[in-house]
């Protein structure tokens, strides 16, 4: 890979490392994310995987290296000017806002999108636009009956969407999502690949996965990821038979 | 909406307009003299203010509770040693109708009064606030004060150090706008006199430790060390001062540094320490031997300073407002503005015309031991400077 | 020199006063505005004992107990049920004790001043180096280094202090190791009102014992917890000489400027190292 | 809360009754608590955006609260200012004021930003007591504060300045009840609900927290200043850390973090101070029990207690 960006990669990391003390929890790792694709990133506990999340969307400072956002130098930007640039996330444990009705959470991501100053000078009713984009990301991930229901109060699942719902309303160009299956029964897995796959349509995702099946299913390209750096890349056929990572997953030595 | 919805907001609405049927009437003559008291009995001065009700409530009773014919009502209030309650309490008192105004204590407290009394033209008596601001040449017309100024009293300290021919000096003055003033007089005096000064420090007010500044007088060759500073902070200062031996072969003395209350807070390192004294309960005059056994006979002790000064106050104001004959607020302060009281409890006392300050001797006292019936520490009375040599003329 | 053991002794008066704070702050994360007011009820109630049984020495060892009875009552009855809640609530509540333990002083002692002389043993200065240091100063600073010494073992060294720690790093953990959180919360407050009256009567001899008393001592203890470090015996030691010598050397050459410095202080720990300056690991709250 | 809760229609009405009161009570008594009620609603209106809404515990509020009112003073006594400009020039330093706080106490949270507060307002009550001497007179502070002088009316009477005091308190309730449900006022209610989520979605929240401080820092600058003409006299009292405890106290027992609450718990605690302190002379001790009372037994304050009463009249028709 060359050192600059390559030309039209939607999110690409140049060498950066985070590291607590001596500790390098991420050790190094240049890669370039083209746009559309969905990419899994995977390897065992400790391997720094969310580390490299938090890293990319400005939740952890660099040590060293660089991030850049379809061209543009995002090392230094706060999580929030990040997120308008288009970089969205969601969480491993569910963050929403749970003293707030579903329609308003949504009205509030919409509303931190589109204003770079909050308006204070009419209700929040007032503003229309930002209303018709909740109501239409509310069809998105399926929770029109739940609008005007506290979102605390919501089932697991459902609140998992909302906090994917809550990612796709800034309609960013590239989206993390830490473990979005994390604590979602079986039942619900398939209603909630539907909604990656709605929501990877036309993005490059970036997601964090334990369930080899759905990873094998789902991804354009695997990442496996082993003490900060990265083991291996490549579409999921490869990375199957890929004898590093096996013995990576299954102890052997090197 | 529904039934008892409706029911709610009619018994809101009926308790703010059903209260209109109390209209008290308004009666012209009034039927009682009515005296607004904003002493501080809670926060540091809550002591002083018990002492000025007692003395105030001794000499209302000493004249049959009435003036002008009419019964007296004092209404107490609290003004916490703090001038936003003491006014907040006293335009309460403007409100109900009082006829003049009684204290306040702290000086910062009383400043703030005349502010409300000078605006509403009600006359405010003053018995224990200091502070040289308050009766200004010509300052504040409906203020009245019949107790000491920090002015005469730095003015004694100058008189006791001429007296003692102390010759050197060394100045402990609180870091506060009053006491700052008044050393820079007794300073610039001192020095005309031929007196060294040999050190000056400013502590913050309500300093707790003042081992440094002790350590330091120690160290130099001054005769004596004026203390400028208020109550608790002097205590500490002789507490802290006797532990280090100071007072041995140095004289302690100060404009307001001691009285019974406060050498009972110091302890045994109270005794030697020269003060300027208010009032006290062993000055010889007819008056004041006539109040001190009442006060006994009533309180079962002896008047403070405080109440001694309110006694005399209250009798000689409400004694003018007498001689007037009349219920107009005017013609008692150009009464008052120009009396002389004659036997007041320190002999003669002069209302000034110019700044309505009474003119009046100045007490000096040293602690010592008192044997029973006097307290325990009690002050005597050393000298007795007369008020031409502690009031400058009012052109000044 | 002398400025070095001035510097000394309040210094360790600061820690006195303060330790009962650093404790409570420190391991329950309230703010305990009542502090002085408990440091007041100290002085009192030695106050009392010396005037009824004449000795400083039992008003200093019963004191602290009255106070730490007064203080396990308060926890009990008051602070339990507001621990679940949000922090400011456990602040107004101290707001509500200041008021109830001033009236209650007011009530008993009524309003003039109270005094206690310094035992007979420490009633003579000594000179020490060309100035007379009164011998009283010297006990403070015996004495002070004492309780910190105690202090510092009981907590950093002994089994009981390490489960107190523990229990405010993580109460549910303890918990459920068997320990009763809610019992340690009431010995740790106690203690603290206890330390509390002890700073209040080591303090006596040297001041007016009067209502107003506790007030002035709040900010001083605030300061001390927060350059220390929350509920660091050692940091609270090194915070209180810190502050005890740039006020005898503020004394010294520029006495009114001494309050202004010590705030500076402060803000300048609260903004640079909000953990405290003499805390090992960041442990803000 | 988007649409008007039912049970705030029964806490403005109460409101509106106490705010009215000195029109159909005569006498000076309510008059005087009144005057005082509407301005330190105003103070709490302003510290509860902070508190209530935003979820921050600040506890140098008296700061912005007495340098209002001592700007106020010096604009008006020295350099002879009419009352208005002076007014909103006390508003604006209070503003200004709390920004330059907010800028310092940001870099902490929780209880440390509550003491960096304390610590920041304490410095400027000692320095406006010693070194600002000659400005601020020192310990004794100034007296001689103005009123305002408009259309000819007589303000130095309470009865006039009374109806002043209720247009200020009218409009401080209007911007505060407009603020809160506004979309400034939305983001900072997600902030106290989740800050990590809020900051992630793309909402700038130190900037946010900045601006509702310095709006809170306008309205307790102009409160220090009308409480400074209400009683002619403006002390370093005004800048004392018990100030900012009396704020945060009034705005816990009327209820934080609703809009008609704060006043209740100001007319509480005036009247309770008021009253108790002439009923008996141990009124601070009471005060101190009902504090401790009000604090375990009334968690969302008296707003929470009307709440209560008003869902258990209306029970058949609750949603």
């Amino acid at each position: 890979m060359t050192a600059e960006a390559t030309v039209g990669a939607a999110l690409s990391c140049r060498d950066i490392e985070v590291s607590y003390g001596a500790f390098k929890a991420v050790a190094g790792v240049t890669y370039d994310f083209r746009p559309g694709r969905l990419y899994s990133l995977i390897g065992p506990n400790g391997a720094g995987k969310t580390t490299l999340m938090n890293a990319l969307s400005g939740g952890v400072p660099l040590s060293r290296g660089q991030v850049t956002l379809g061209g543009k130098d995002i090392t230094g930007l706060a999580p929030h000017a990040r997120t308008r640039a288009g970089l969205g996330r969601s969480f491993q444990i569910t963050q929403i806002f749970p003293g707030m009705t579903v329609f308003e959470n949504l009205r509030l991501a919409a509303q931190a999108h589109r204003y770079r100053l909050q308006p204070f000078w009419n209700a929040v009713g007032g503003f229309r636009e930002i209303a018709r984009e909740a109501e239409r990301v509310l069809a998105e991930v399926g929770l029109e009956q739940f609008a005007s229901v506290n979102a605390g109060n919501l089932s697991h699942g459902d609140q998992r969407a909302l906090d994917v719902g809550l990612t796709m309303l800034g309609d960013p160009g590239v989206v993390l999502l830490d473990e979005p299956l994390a604590g979602v029964g079986h039942g619900d897995a398939a209603k909630a690949v539907a909604l990656i796959r709605r929501l990877a349509e036309g993005r490059t995702v970036l997601l964090i996965e334990h369930n080899m099946d759905v990873v094998m299913d789902i991804s354009d390209e695997i990442i496996v990821m082993l003490a900060g750096k990265i083991l291996a890349a490549g579409p999921p056929e490869e990375i199957r038979h890929d004898q590093r990572v096996r013995n990576a997953y299954l102890g052997e030595d090197e | 909406m529904n039934r008892l919805r409706t029911t709610i907001l009619g018994l809101a609405c009926a308790t703010s307009f059903g209260a209109a049927a109390m209209l008290p009437a308004h009666a012209d003559e009034p039927d009682a003299f009515k005296i607004g008291a904003v002493i501080s009995f809670s926060g540091p001065y809550g002591i002083i203010g018990e002492g000025m009700k007692r003395g105030a409530e001794l000499a209302i009773e000493h004249r049959g509770g009435t003036v002008l014919g009419k019964p007296i009502e004092v209404t107490w209030e609290d003004s916490e040693t703090k001038p936003q309650p003491a006014v907040q309490k006293a335009s309460r008192l403007l409100a109900n109708g009082a006829h003049m105004i009684f204290g306040a204590v702290s000086s910062a407290s009383t400043v703030a009064l005349q502010g409300l009394t000078d605006q509403r033209k009600v006359p405010l008596l003053v018995t224990i606030s200091a502070d040289d601001r308050i009766t200004r040449p010509n300052g504040s017309r409906y203020t009245f004060r019949t107790s000491n100024t920090l002015g005469m009293e730095m003015r004694m300290a100058l008189e006791f150090t001429k007296a003692r021919g102390l010759k050197k000096i060394y100045g402990v003055g609180a870091d506060y706008a009053v006491t700052r003033e008044g050393w820079d007089f007794y300073r610039a005096e001192a020095e005309k006199m031929g007196v060294e000064i040999v050190g000056i420090d400013y502590p913050p007010l309500g300093n707790r430790d003042y081992s440094v500044i002790i350590d330091k007088i120690s160290k130099t060759d001054a005769e004596g060390v004026i203390l400028v500073v208020t109550g608790s902070d002097g205590v500490t200062f002789l507490k802290q001062a006797g532990q280090a031996g100071l007072g041995k072969d140095k004289l302690l003395f100060g404009p307001v540094l001691q009285d019974e209350l406060l050498a009972a807070a110091v302890g045994p390192a109270a005794i030697g320490a020269n003060s300027g004294v208010r009032y006290h309960f062993s000055y010889d005059s007819p008056a004041n031997r006539k109040f001190v056994e009442a006060y006994r006979a009533k309180y079962g002790e002896w008047p403070n300073s405080f109440a001694g000064e309110a006694y005399d106050g209250m009798s000689w104001f409400l004694d003018v407002v007498d001689g007037t004959k009349s219920w107009d607020k005017e013609k008692w302060v150009d009464a008052f503005a120009g009396s002389t009281r004659e036997n007041s409890v320190e002999g003669t006392k002069v209302m000034r015309a110019c700044d309505h300050q009474a003119m009046q001797v100045g007490l000096w006292g040293v602690v010592e031991k008192g044997e029973a019936p006097l307290p325990e520490l009690t002050m005597k009375i050393t000298d007795v400077f007369q008020p031409e040599a502690l009031f400058p003329p009012c052109a000044e | 020199m002398s400025t070095i053991v001035i510097g000394l002794s309040m210094g360790l008066l600061l820690f006195l006063l303060a330790a009962g704070l650093t404790l409570i702050f420190g391991m329950l994360r309230v703010i305990n505005f009542a502090h002085g007011s408990l440091y007041m009820l100290g002085a009192y109630c030695a106050y009392q004992i010396v005037q009824t049984t004449g000795s400083f020495w039992l008003g200093l060892l019963v004191a602290p107990f009255l106070a730490a009875a007064i203080g396990a009552l308060m926890e009990r009855v008051a602070l339990r049920p507001v621990y679940a809640r949000d922090h400011v609530y456990q602040l107004l509540l101290t707001f509500g004790f200041i008021l109830v333990i001033d009236e209650a002083v007011r009530l008993f002692w009524g309003l003039e001043y109270k005094q206690i002389a310094p035992p007979d043993l420490f009633s003579e200065p000594v000179a020490i180096l060309g100035s007379q240091v009164p011998t009283y100063r010297l006990f403070i600073i015996g004495f002070g280094a004492l309780i910190a010494a105690g202090l510092f073992f009981m907590l950093e060294r002994s089994r009981y202090g390490m489960v107190i720690r523990a229990a405010s790093g993580d109460p549910e953990m303890v918990q459920t190791l068997g320990i009763s959180v809610s019992r340690i919360r009431t010995f740790v407050f106690a203690f603290g009102s206890g330390l509390a009256a002890l700073g209040g009567v080591v303090a006596a001899p040297l001041l007016p014992i009067e209502l107003g008393m506790g007030f002035s001592v709040i900010i001083d203890c605030f300061i001390v917890v927060v350059i220390g470090g929350l509920g660091n015996i050692r940091g609270a030691v090194l915070g209180a000489l810190l502050i005890g010598m740039t006020r005898a050397l503020g004394y010294t050459y520029a006495p009114s400027w001494v309050e202004f410095l010590t705030f500076v202080l402060l803000i300048a720990t609260l903004v640079l190292r909000p953990e405290g300056l003499f805390s090992r690991k960041g442990r803000a709250a | 809360m988007s649409k008007l809760q039912p049970y705030s229609v029964a806490l403005a009405l109460i409101v509106t009754a106490i705010a009215l009161s000195p029109l159909v009570l005569s006498g000076g008594n309510a008059l005087n608590l009144v005057n005082l009620i509407l301005i330190w609603s105003i103070f709490a209106i302003g510290y509860d955006l902070v508190f209530g809404v935003a979820g921050m515990l600040s506890f140098g509020h008296a700061a912005f609260f007495g340098v209002g009112a001592y700007v106020l003073t010096l604009l008006t006594t020295r350099l002879g200012w009419d009352f208005l400009p002076a007014l909103g020039a006390a508003g604006l330093a209070g503003g200004v004021l709390a920004l330059l706080f907010s800028f310092f106490a940001m870099r902490v949270a929780g209880l440390f930003f509550a003491l960096l507060t304390l610590a920041l307002a304490q410095l400027i009550y000692i320095l406006a007591g010693s070194k600002l001497r000659d400005l601020t007179g020192g310990v004794d502070g100034l007296s001689g504060v103005p009123r305002p002088d408009l259309f000819g009316i007589d303000f130095f009477s309470d009865a006039n300045y009374y109806y002043f005091l209720l247009a200020m308190f009218v409009l401080a309730i209007a911007i505060a009840g407009l603020l809160r449900v506004s979309p400034f006022g939305q983001a900072l209610k997600a902030i106290k609900g989740n800050e990590l989520r809020a900051e992630q979605i793309g909402f700038n929240v130190q900037r946010l927290r900045k601006s509702i401080f310095f709006v809170s820092g306008i309205y307790a600058g102009m409160s220090g200043a009308l409480l400074a003409s209400l009683i002619f006299y403006v002390s370093p009292q005004m800048l004392h850390w018990t100030t900012s405890g009396d704020v945060v106290i009034m705005v816990l027992l009327g209820g934080m973090g609703t809009l008609f609450g704060p006043v209740l718990g100001v007319a509480l605690f005036e009247v309770l101070r008021e009253w108790l302190s002439t009923v008996t002379s141990h009124w601070y001790g009471i005060l101190g029990l009902i504090f401790i009372v009000c604090t375990i037994f009334m968690p969302n304050g008296l707003a929470g207690i009307v709440q209560q009463i008003w869902q258990r009249f209306s029970r058949e028709d609750r949603r």
